[in-house]
């Protein structure tokens, strides 16, 4: 398992082809990325990432090694960026392989789901109209029992 | 016992952390203790159903144990992804 | 909608890369790709990709087209190969981007699902006990039930 | 009418595409048709539970009309992805 909290970018196409090439007997590989979008209306002059140093990790650990026993997986990679962010960089990305496709997008699905609602990160837009904390939406905690 | 708040709940409190020397059994207790300090402590409180806790970084419910505890953080539901 | 059959290879990290940077106000990019497997036994030196050039476009155009509309997408790529491949060797890869990430996952998944049993693709594997085509299976044709 | 054989279709009968001509009406009496010319069409052909057909490069089904068509294509399930 490859994971990282970071605040400086990655670099998306590298670490994609760095993933699938480390696989080996791996027919599926699924990445998601995450990208800060703009917002209509206002317009988003950045997004600041805070995170809970040491739990985060923790967390991350935890999603991903429950992701390694419920699917067969050659491996998981989560990248994720805390700190100022502007439209159209990228948050984070996740990476998942597996012999057989359902198993690589199930496992990406289930991360997402997972990183969205159970990763301490909190995200602060900022825009012209001022400065407002991202609220959970209730469909993301329901997101959690497909699971 | 440190005492650690993130994102609109440090901001209403004013800082990111403290260490408290609490007789608080559980988290709720904790709560109630620290709603009677002042008025930014009871601000941030004011709805549980909107705030989160993890004991020694780990995610639980407001009813936990604070029994051997180190580290207990309360925080808005995450968004990350 | 990008969508490519070609005999060579194609740079993962480079097209992830550039589809995600051409997305504008999109907030989640999937990709899938499809690698060359070994074959547990016999040992596999190469597959062979047959299509029908012509038929092989119609069908990635319907398949690409069928997932903008029910979808809500900023963009979908296809890149397929066809010819000799080895083990590891990118077969293909789908690139899907939507605002919110569940329309990108179901997306990308709808396009491998389809790809598989309505691209008109036929595989070869050459091992040292002979050669074969590759069989169809009765669940990838079940997957469809699934949209 | 061009017929195109794919795959194993195309290595039974040991030719990549034909032009026939040919009075079928439909795709059903066409491999009727090539069935009776060589035992190598009667082997290509012999489970068509096991084939799949294309006219003018779209997937239909053996019971389609070949009124007005160019191009018929006989391949087995795709495996594609």
């Amino acid at each position: 398992m490859i994971l990282r909290v970071q605040s400086e970018p990655f670099d998306l196409g590298a670490e994609t082809d760095t993933f699938a090439k480390a696989q080996s007997g791996m027919g599926a590989v699924v990445t998601f990325t995450g990208i800060v979008r703009d917002l209509p209306g206002a317009g988003l002059d950045r997004m600041e990432i805070e995170h809970y140093p040491g739990m985060t990790e923790k967390a991350l650990e935890k999603i991903a090694s429950e992701a390694m026993q419920r699917w067969d997986l050659g491996d998981v990679l989560i990248i994720h960026r805390y700190g100022v962010l502007r439209p159209d960089d990228r948050i984070m990305m996740v990476a998942t392989s597996s012999r057989h496709r359902a198993d690589a997008f199930a496992a990406a699905d289930f991360l997402m789901d997972y990183l969205k609602s159970r990763a301490p990160f909190w995200k602060k837009e900022f825009t012209s109209s001022g400065a407002e904390w991202v609220a959970s939406k209730d469909t993301d905690e329901a997101a959690l029992d497909r699971w | 016992m440190d005492v650690l708040y993130f994102a609109w709940v440090r901001e209403r409190i004013g800082i990111p952390r403290e260490t408290l020397d609490t007789s608080a059994r559980t988290v709720a207790e904790l709560v109630e203790e620290l709603r009677g300090r002042e008025d930014r402590y009871a601000a941030a409180f004011a709805d549980l159903s909107a705030l989160r806790v993890a004991v020694d970084q780990d995610l639980t419910d407001f009813d936990a144990s604070l029994e051997g505890v180190r580290e207990v953080a309360f925080f808005p539901p995450m968004t990350g992804g």
